[in-house]
């Protein structure tokens, strides 16, 4: 593991004449902190820009430990493919309570940034978007949940309120609102478009009617039990969400898995990867109404998920994952049949492959649709699948090359044409590349224990991780408080980001062909409303 | 058989033959442009023998076997066998206003419908009936090399030029005569090479196979000389 | 037996069979696609299931909204008890020949459209004008497979085409093989089925059909779920009037009736299974292409016209 | 003289004294009523004369009036007794929807003179049997008519449409006045007489067609001379449009057939002339709905289907030409009646719309569909006989629209009885382009009704109209019910309008039409076709009340509750469908045609990935006026700029002109 890189970024920063302060101690261990005066802040997100990094979360919290000033610090990550994650954070003190906004650099930001506002009260400045996000209109506006003043079970009085989606004053032009609830058995969140006929003009995304209040929740839990809980942050990626949470907090204890472990951990993210990644090009061509690759898709994820029943105990994986450790253990026989398993099930998604590209009816849908440009897909920094279909690689598994993954040789699939098409493709190339990397950790594994003996580190120690789950990368970032509780947990879903690449892909596109594009980006509403 | 099964059989062949190269102009795929090309072969070579059959005309059968192997099997499967080396197989050719094409095509088709139409009463040939399509195929294939972008499609449509000739040929005088054919065949399985040659040395020139982009870059070239 | 009760025995089956009709498609599919599918009687249950629901009705719908699933059915209705299933002269087959046939399904067509503008959401609209934009553009092609139909026959009468193609020696006819491709083309869009609409989606955004009948419930969505069955039972047997017409029978008498039965019920059944397997292996179109495919079968039927006059009038 | 005629000529003079009645009555009220009731009167015995015509032939008559070498020749045969008929039934509606639509109307004096002089021109024209009585009432017509145009001329718009109609007409007349110089040039005599027995050549006969059919195309509005009736027929008041639009143009059509069918005869008649008429008819239709359905003025677009609905009209008739002059006198006489079948369902429906529109414009203020919606819930009665009309004009069972339609059909599929490889396959394709015409309206009308009648009001004087008076439902009433019984029983009414064919060409069709009883319909005979609206409507309804008394049972009664928005609690006026959006489809598909001029402009100040505002536009132009009268017009500019340094040599030039010019003219004719 490669450590303290981010001394790259500081002295980018001190060249551009910005003054930074190293906080080694009490932060994560692996990727130190830098601390910058308020007044760089704009000034350090630019210059981050400007080096080609890529923005992964903006977050805020409340001080008050250890060395830190009471009062609100917010935080941001950036990444470089090089060099890595950077972690840089300024402090508010208690009086001021507003932060200059970094969304002209980054779009992605805004959407966070909102988030804070909604939850902290703090103003950000000079922003493009002033509108709540993710607290919704009936929340009283003296609301802030996050706050450490604010109890948990506080009730409030329902407000009245309407969202301001951005209007057409045109009289041509008429709105269409999708959502909350929508026929299908997904999650709720509300598309609104401004439409002619079948041609969309704009389209905007209302989320958050299912936030859980998981950074509250998690509050006062200590890493055993918040682990089940970040588990849960998204069901279909509960291994990503555990994975990074259970790294987070290593990283902050200090504690070093067991290479088993880590190579355990691994089979499960690429299965999960598979699962889903099957799972969803079935409902892509659902979506496209050729269904019978949708359910030949779904005969292969049930088999999939009872298998994981049979071997993890749990259809999706759940609770598998601990700080320090696994919860299974496979053995010799189950390992080889986990093997054979995964060929088999590699062999009949190429068959599945070639009768999808041969099929030029579902290939005309899916060829040229919502198309996302690399420049764009670099402007909002697109995670995962999505941003390797529109020519912008990013991947943790290469960049932080955690274990195993630095056992592995990770195949990324270059997209370049940000089309639906591309992204399915990105999608098989995954599979079967993640199948080559289960079969290869399986018949490695090592001996060794499952499990790590977890003790909480001290209060005020944080940690950072960031996971590449089958969506994209998981940021996770937490502080422990004190007798080994969670003070303060932050997870940044591949979602959050890759959602704007939704809203810019369907400009383009005829109203009908919006469901297959949303199925390609498969954002998760869970994962982004928190 | 009888002779008027084999006259309907002919006709009914015909209309495919005019079906084949309205689908050849109104496919979007490269493939499938190809596997219709091919039906236009087989098709080809079962009106051939059909009209041998009911002709008892004996050198028609090797012209049959001729388009069976040369234009039914031989030329689509090269043809297939560039196009996967060439990694355009996925591609997807826009058409420029399938619609409208498709009413250019329409009107071509009863244009030749009328010209042919006193010459048809002169003949009496059993095949007669199948002037007028054929003459419609032979301008309908023209049409699909005016209207396409990509060198592969174009070369199709010439190939498609030299099926509807050929099934002319069948029509108009039950078949030239073998060495003719013959000749023609290797001709055009020689310039199915050449073309062959050609769209790998375009591509490594050009790095595209459109027509408009090799346009281009010759206009470029002259204004650089 | 008359002809009159004949005709009564026929439109009751076309109704009591239609469901059945598209619980075979569907059965057929999913069997295509290793399923066990819910069986053929579901769509009964379905439609037992909402005659017995209550009707929820929007605070401003109007009478439009609250008539039209009976203007759909009884149009629907009155279109099925004109195609002759099995026997070539009903009473009623007079009424209206195939260009009226098509104008009461267009009627049918019209107040749906109708209706699923009038609550006012954007859905409905948005069916409305898919549908009707696409019903316009099939309407050509529809009329001209009839046209190369009508040539040998003389007729657009159901009976008298039937009985000229029972009557005539068998023989090739390239012309009436374009038409009944075009036809059975348009027959697939006008039922909404794939690769034009998907009659089982849930995405308000793609849907034509379900899009305007969306706001429905209880007995009217029943009712007009049964007319689109009806419908598709309908086509079915229009296309086998006119293309594969043998087994009908001229006399009304017990045994000619129950052959022709069966043997309607075996061709109706092929070509409901040919469907289901074009279904499962097509997707929908994207939509601004149905448009390509819809000329296409214009194309195809005015082809199926030249041939005819190229190759089977002789010059 | 016969009643049938005098009842045609006191129609005449009803409309003489309405128009004259103004200067005595001053009053609004008394204004407003007499010209009402004696425009009723006028309509009431324009339609008896008509069907007295009809049954029991008419007469000819020379007036004492007129130029003392041309006393004014007028008749009533069948022709004209047919539009007496059928500008009467629409007369009279109008009438009565006229005493209520012009309640509020403060300035009626040029309304009160005009209105009767036009109903006047064109009865004159109808009863016209010389070419000089024709032209006078034609331009009688043509001129009172634009002063009806300019009506409201305090704005710039009707002043704008009244000065290209009058231009467009004088220029329709000129080349009428050409059409019968050239029969006069045969004839020798300006009376109709004289000229039906005369023999032409046959390229005199293609010039008196061409000249014919230009000019009563131009005021017909037929593809592409129709530039003009987009513009007029909106601006007028509303029962003067559904005048215009109902019934003057099917004046022009009576010309049309006056000159070809009778003053030449179907013996003149070449092949290509039908196939002109049939080619200008399937553009005509086509072009009409596709520009109609872009509209979201509603009076423009029901403009629009005029001009569809006068292609349908031709279509009938140049199939009617095509089958006359192969020697199938039948057929030409079915295609024929489809024809007048139409021209009367038209004069009917459309009159009904512009009168439903009138009504909604009376009561919105607005002819923008884009601000209406929901008015079925405030103009129940409005909105119930718009439907009839909407129905009717879609061509749909049991009403009238769908007979004509049917029966051009039936026509155009007797082609195989041409000659020809071309014309076997026209004619289908023409027949074709009906169809899709046909279908293209009931999709326009689903936009129409769906968009102005259903849905929410998207603005507050959508949401605060009120219902129309009784005398405009009466008015509206009145065509809704003809439209019905027109529907219901052609087997009726053709033999009734069956002298005309017998007229014209010497044929006819009572012995096939009703061969089987009033029940059936059966063009040609009944292996052929058949239809039978009765039944369909009986049969229908009874199905209806079966299925509606068996799923009604005691106490199921019908919850009400809030519409489905997703689980979206704030729902807009704007989130429905609209008039743009609702043929955006089409506006696509047939681009090529459109050229629509696209505006969309999002702006996005903050950020280029988040739009603040969003704006749409889309203009579409019309094609004969960007293609035509654009170039012609800036064509005579260019050429008046070339001449003008002519006019800078003052009156010596001029003198020198003239002087030639009658040179010229000697030389020629001595």
């Amino acid at each position: 593991m490669k450590h303290l890189v981010n001394t790259w970024f500081a002295e980018q920063l001190s060249e551009h004449g910005m003054y930074t302060n190293y906080l080694a101690d009490h932060h994560p261990k692996q990727m130190p902190c830098l601390e910058i005066r308020f007044i760089d802040w704009e000034k350090a997100a630019e210059t981050a820009r400007r080096l080609e990094m890529r923005l992964v979360a903006v977050w805020a919290t409340e001080g008050g430990f250890h060395e830190q000033d009471e009062g609100t610090y917010v935080y941001m990550s950036f990444a470089h493919p090089e060099h890595r994650h950077a972690l840089v954070r300024t402090l508010l003190g208690k009086t001021r309570r507003e932060i200059p906004s970094i969304s002209k650099h980054y779009i992605a930001a805004s959407r966070m940034e909102r988030h804070i506002q909604d939850m902290f009260g703090i103003e950000v400045t000079n922003t493009p978007d002033e509108r709540r996000w993710i607290k919704h209109e009936h929340w009283p506006e003296y609301a802030y949940p996050l706050l450490r003043s604010f109890d948990r079970n506080t009730r409030m009085e329902r407000a009245e309120g309407e969202y301001p989606f951005v209007q057409s004053d045109s009289e041509g032009v008429y709105e269409i609102p999708v959502g909350p609830v929508h026929a299908g058995i997904i999650e709720p969140g509300q598309f609104r478009f401004l439409a002619v006929g079948e041609q969309i003009l704009n389209m905007e995304q209302r989320l958050g009617f299912v936030h859980k209040g998981i950074e509250k929740s998690m509050q006062g839990r200590t890493a055993e039990q918040g682990v089940r809980l970040a588990a849960r942050v998204s069901g279909d990626s509960t291994v990503g969400h555990a994975w990074a949470f259970a790294q987070a907090c290593e990283y902050a204890a200090d504690i070093r898995v067991s290479k088993r472990t880590s190579y355990l951990r691994g089979v499960l993210c690429e299965r999960e990867r598979m699962v889903n990644h099957i799972g969803d090009i079935g409902a892509i061509c659902n979506d496209a109404a050729f269904s019978f690759m949708h359910n030949q898709c779904l005969r292969l994820r049930e088999d999939m998920a009872r298998q994981h029943a049979r071997l993890f105990g749990h259809r999706l994986m759940m609770d598998t994952i601990t700080p320090g450790g696994v919860t299974i253990d496979l053995s010799q026989q189950e390992s080889s049949e986990l093997i054979d398993d995964t060929r088999q099930l590699a062999a009949e998604v190429e068959h599945l492959r070639t009768i999808y590209a041969d099929n030029p009816s579902i290939q005309e849908r899916v060829i040229g649709s919502g198309s996302v440009s690399i420049s764009d897909a670099r402007d909002i920094g697109l995670l995962g699948y999505a941003g390797r279909a529109s020519g912008d690689y990013p991947d943790e598994r290469i960049e932080e090359a955690y274990p195993p993954y630095d056992d592995l040789d990770v195949n990324v699939p270059q997209g370049k044409l940000g089309d639906v098409a591309t992204r399915v493709w990105v999608r098989f190339e995954e599979i079967s590349d993640s199948a080559r990397m289960i079969i290869q950790l399986l018949e490695n594994l090592p001996e060794g224990d499952i499990q790590t003996q977890w003790h909480a580190p001290e209060a005020g120690v944080s940690g950072f991780s960031a996971i590449e789950a089958w969506r994209g990368e998981i940021a996770c970032w937490l502080r422990f408080g004190e007798n080994g509780v969670i003070d303060r947990y932050f997870v940044r879903d591949p979602s959050v980001i890759n959602w704007l690449g939704l809203e810019l892909a369907v400009r383009e596109v005829p109203v009908p062909d919006f469901p297959l594009n949303n199925k390609s980006f498969n954002c998760s509403y869970s994962g982004n409303d928190v | 058989m009888s002779a008027a099964l084999v006259q309907q059989l002919v006709d009914g062949f015909a209309a495919l033959m005019l079906l084949t190269s309205f689908a050849l102009l109104a496919q979007h795929r490269m493939l499938s442009v190809l596997h219709w090309f091919a039906g236009q072969g087989l098709l080809l070579a079962a009106t051939a023998a059909i009209v041998a059959y009911g002709t008892d005309n004996e050198e028609l059968y090797i012209s049959a076997l001729m388009a069976l192997l040369l234009k039914g099997m031989l030329l689509p499967w090269l043809l297939r066998r560039v196009i996967r080396q060439l990694h355009v197989h996925r591609e997807v050719e826009p058409l420029m206003n399938g619609s409208l094409t498709m009413l250019v095509a329409l009107g071509v088709t009863l244009f030749s419908f009328h010209i042919i139409q006193p010459i048809e009463k002169t003949s009496l040939l059993m095949t007669r009936d199948s002037m007028a399509i054929a003459t419609a195929c032979v301008l309908l294939g023209m049409l699909m090399m005016i209207t396409r972008k990509k060198a592969i499609t174009q070369v199709i449509g010439f190939l498609a030029v030299e099926n509807a000739l050929f099934f002319a040929a069948i029509g108009a005088t039950n078949g030239m005569p073998l060495v003719v054919e013959i000749g023609i065949a290797f001709d055009v399985l020689i310039a199915a090479l050449i073309f062959g040659l050609f769209f790998f040395q375009i591509r490594t020139t050009f790095d595209s196979l459109e027509v408009d982009t090799m346009n281009a870059h010759l206009i470029h070239k002259d204004d650089d000389e | 037996m008359s002809s009159a009760s004949v005709q009564i025995i026929q439109a009751v089956m076309l109704l009591l069979f239609a469901p059945l009709a598209a619980g075979f498609v569907s059965t057929c599919k999913a069997r295509l696609q290793n399923r066990r599918g819910a069986g053929v009687l579901q769509p009964w249950r379905n439609l037992r299931k909402l005659f017995k629901k209550e009707v929820v009705m929007a605070h401003h719908a109007s009478w439009v909204f609250r008539f039209a699933p009976y203007i759909v059915f009884t149009a629907t209705l009155m279109a099925a008890s004109v195609v002759p299933a099995l026997l070539v002269d009903t009473p009623l087959s007079l009424t209206a020949d195939v260009i009226a046939l098509v104008a009461l399904l267009a009627l049918a067509r019209f107040f749906l459209a109708l209706a699923g503008m009038d609550i006012g959401t954007a859905f409905g609209g948005m069916g409305a004008s898919r549908e009707m934009t696409f019903s316009a553009l099939a309407e050509p092609a529809m009329l001209m497979s009839i046209f190369v139909l009508s040539l040998s026959a003389h007729s657009t009468n159901l009976t008298t085409m039937i009985t000229h193609t029972l009557n005539s020696p068998f023989a090739l006819h390239p012309s009436l093989a374009f038409a009944m491709v075009a036809m059975v083309m348009i027959a697939v869009a006008e039922n909404g089925r794939i690769p034009i609409d998907n009659p089982t989606t849930h995405l308000e955004l793609t849907m034509i059909h379900e899009a305007m009948i969306l706001e429905y419930s209880g007995r009217h969505l029943a009712l007009l779920e049964w007319a689109a069955m009806v419908k598709l039972l309908l086509f079915s047997t229009l296309i086998v009037d006119l293309f594969i017409p043998w087994g009908m029978t001229a006399q009304a008498d017990l045994t000619g009736v129950v052959i022709a039965l069966g043997l309607w019920v075996v061709k109706v059944a092929g070509l409901l299974f040919v469907l289901a397997v074009f279904e499962t292996s097509m997707a929908k179109l994207r939509l601004f292409e149905v448009p390509e495919y819809l000329s296409g079968a214009f194309v195809i039927s005015f082809l199926g016209l030249l041939s005819y006059y190229m190759l089977e009038v002789g010059a | 003289m016969n009643t049938a005629i005098m009842l045609a000529l006191a129609a005449c003079s009803t409309a003489l004294v309405a128009a004259l009645a103004p200067l005595i009555l001053r009053q609004p009220v008394a204004q407003r009523t007499g010209l009402s009731l004696l425009l009723a009167v006028t309509g009431l015995l324009a339609m008896i004369a008509g069907i007295y015509g009809l049954v029991l032939g008419g007469d000819a008559l020379i007036l004492p009036l007129g130029l003392p070498w041309l006393p004014m020749h007028v008749r009533l045969d069948a022709l004209a007794s047919f539009f007496c008929l059928v500008i009467g039934s629409l007369l009279f509606p109008v009438a009565i929807y006229s005493q209520g639509y012009l309640r509020d109307e403060p300035r009626l004096t040029p309304l009160a003179i005009f209105m009767p002089l036009f109903v006047l021109g064109m009865l004159g024209v109808v009863l016209s049997d010389d070419a000089f009585t024709f032209m006078l009432f034609w331009e009688l017509m043509s001129v009172s008519s634009y002063f009806l145009v300019t009506f409201k001329h305090e704005n710039l718009e009707n002043r704008k449409a009244g000065y290209i109609y009058l231009v467009m007409a004088h220029l329709a007349g000129l080349l009428i006045l050409g059409s019968f110089a050239v029969l006069y040039a045969a004839a020798g005599s300006f009376e109709f007489s004289a000229m039906r027995d005369a023999t032409i050549s046959p390229f005199w006969a293609s010039a008196a067609f061409l000249l014919a059919g230009f000019g009563f195309g131009t005021k017909a509005g037929v593809v592409p001379l129709h530039g003009w009736l987009p513009e007029a027929h909106p601006v007028a008041p509303s029962n003067v449009s559904a005048l215009m639009s109902g019934i003057m143009l099917k004046v022009a059509i009576f010309g049309f057939i006056r000159v070809c069918w009778d003053l030449m005869g179907p013996g003149d008649f070449q092949w290509w002339w039908g196939a002109l008429v049939l080619a200008a008819g399937s553009s005509s239709a086509i072009t009409g709905v596709l520009m109609a359905l872009q509209q979201h003025d509603l009076k423009r677009l029901l403009a629009y289907h005029s001009i569809e609905n006068i292609g349908i009209i031709l279509i009938g008739l140049g199939l009617s030409m095509l089958l006359a002059h192969f020697g199938h006198p039948m057929l030409a006489a079915l295609g024929l009646v489809a024809a007048l079948y139409h021209t009367i369902n038209h004069a009917l429906f459309k009159g009904l719309l512009f009168m439903g529109a009138g009504a909604v414009l009376h009561s919105t203020g607005t002819r923008d569909m884009e601000s209406m919606g929901g008015l079925i819930h405030r103009m129940p009665w409005t909105a119930a006989l718009f439907l009839v009309a909407c129905l009717s004009i879609s061509a749909l069972p049991p009403f009238n629209g769908f007979v004509s339609e049917w029966l051009t059909f039936q026509t155009a599929l007797m082609a195989p009885q041409l000659g020809g490889a071309l014309l076997t396959a026209i004619v289908p394709f023409s027949a074709a382009m009906l169809a899709l015409a046909g279908a293209l309206a009931a999709t326009c009308f689903v936009k129409v009704f769906g968009v102005v009648f259903l849905g929410h009001a998207r603005t507050e004087v959508a949401a605060s109209a009120h219902e129309v008076d009784n005398w405009m439902k009466v008015g509206m009433a009145i065509p809704a019910v003809f439209c019905l019984l027109l529907g219901l029983l052609p087997v009726l009414f053709i033999p009734l309008m069956d002298s005309v064919p017998e007229l014209l060409l010497h044929a006819s069709l009572a012995g096939s039409i009703h061969a089987h009883g009033w029940l059936w319909l059966t063009p040609i005979d009944i292996a052929h076709s058949s239809y039978s609206a009765p039944i369909v409507l009986i049969g229908m309804l009874v199905l209806g009340g079966l299925a509606f008394w068996l799923l009604h049972p005691k106490g199921r009664t019908i919850r009400r509750s809030v519409m489905w928005s997703c689980g979206n609690p704030h729902v807009n006026a704007r989130m429905q469908y609209n008039a743009t959006s609702f043929s955006q489809p089409l506006r696509r598909i047939f681009a090529g045609i459109y050229r629509p001029e696209e505006d969309l402009n999002i702006e996005r100040s903050r950020h280029k990935l988040l739009a603040d505002n969003v704006r749409y536009a889309v203009h579409i132009g019309d094609m004969a006026v960007q293609y035509l009268y654009q170039p012609i017009g800036k064509l005579t500019l260019y050429a008046a700029k070339l001449l003008q340094h002519e006019h800078q040599r003052g009156i010596h030039a001029y003198l020198a002109y003239t002087f030639i010019t009658i040179l010229f003219l000697l030389a020629v004719y001595i």
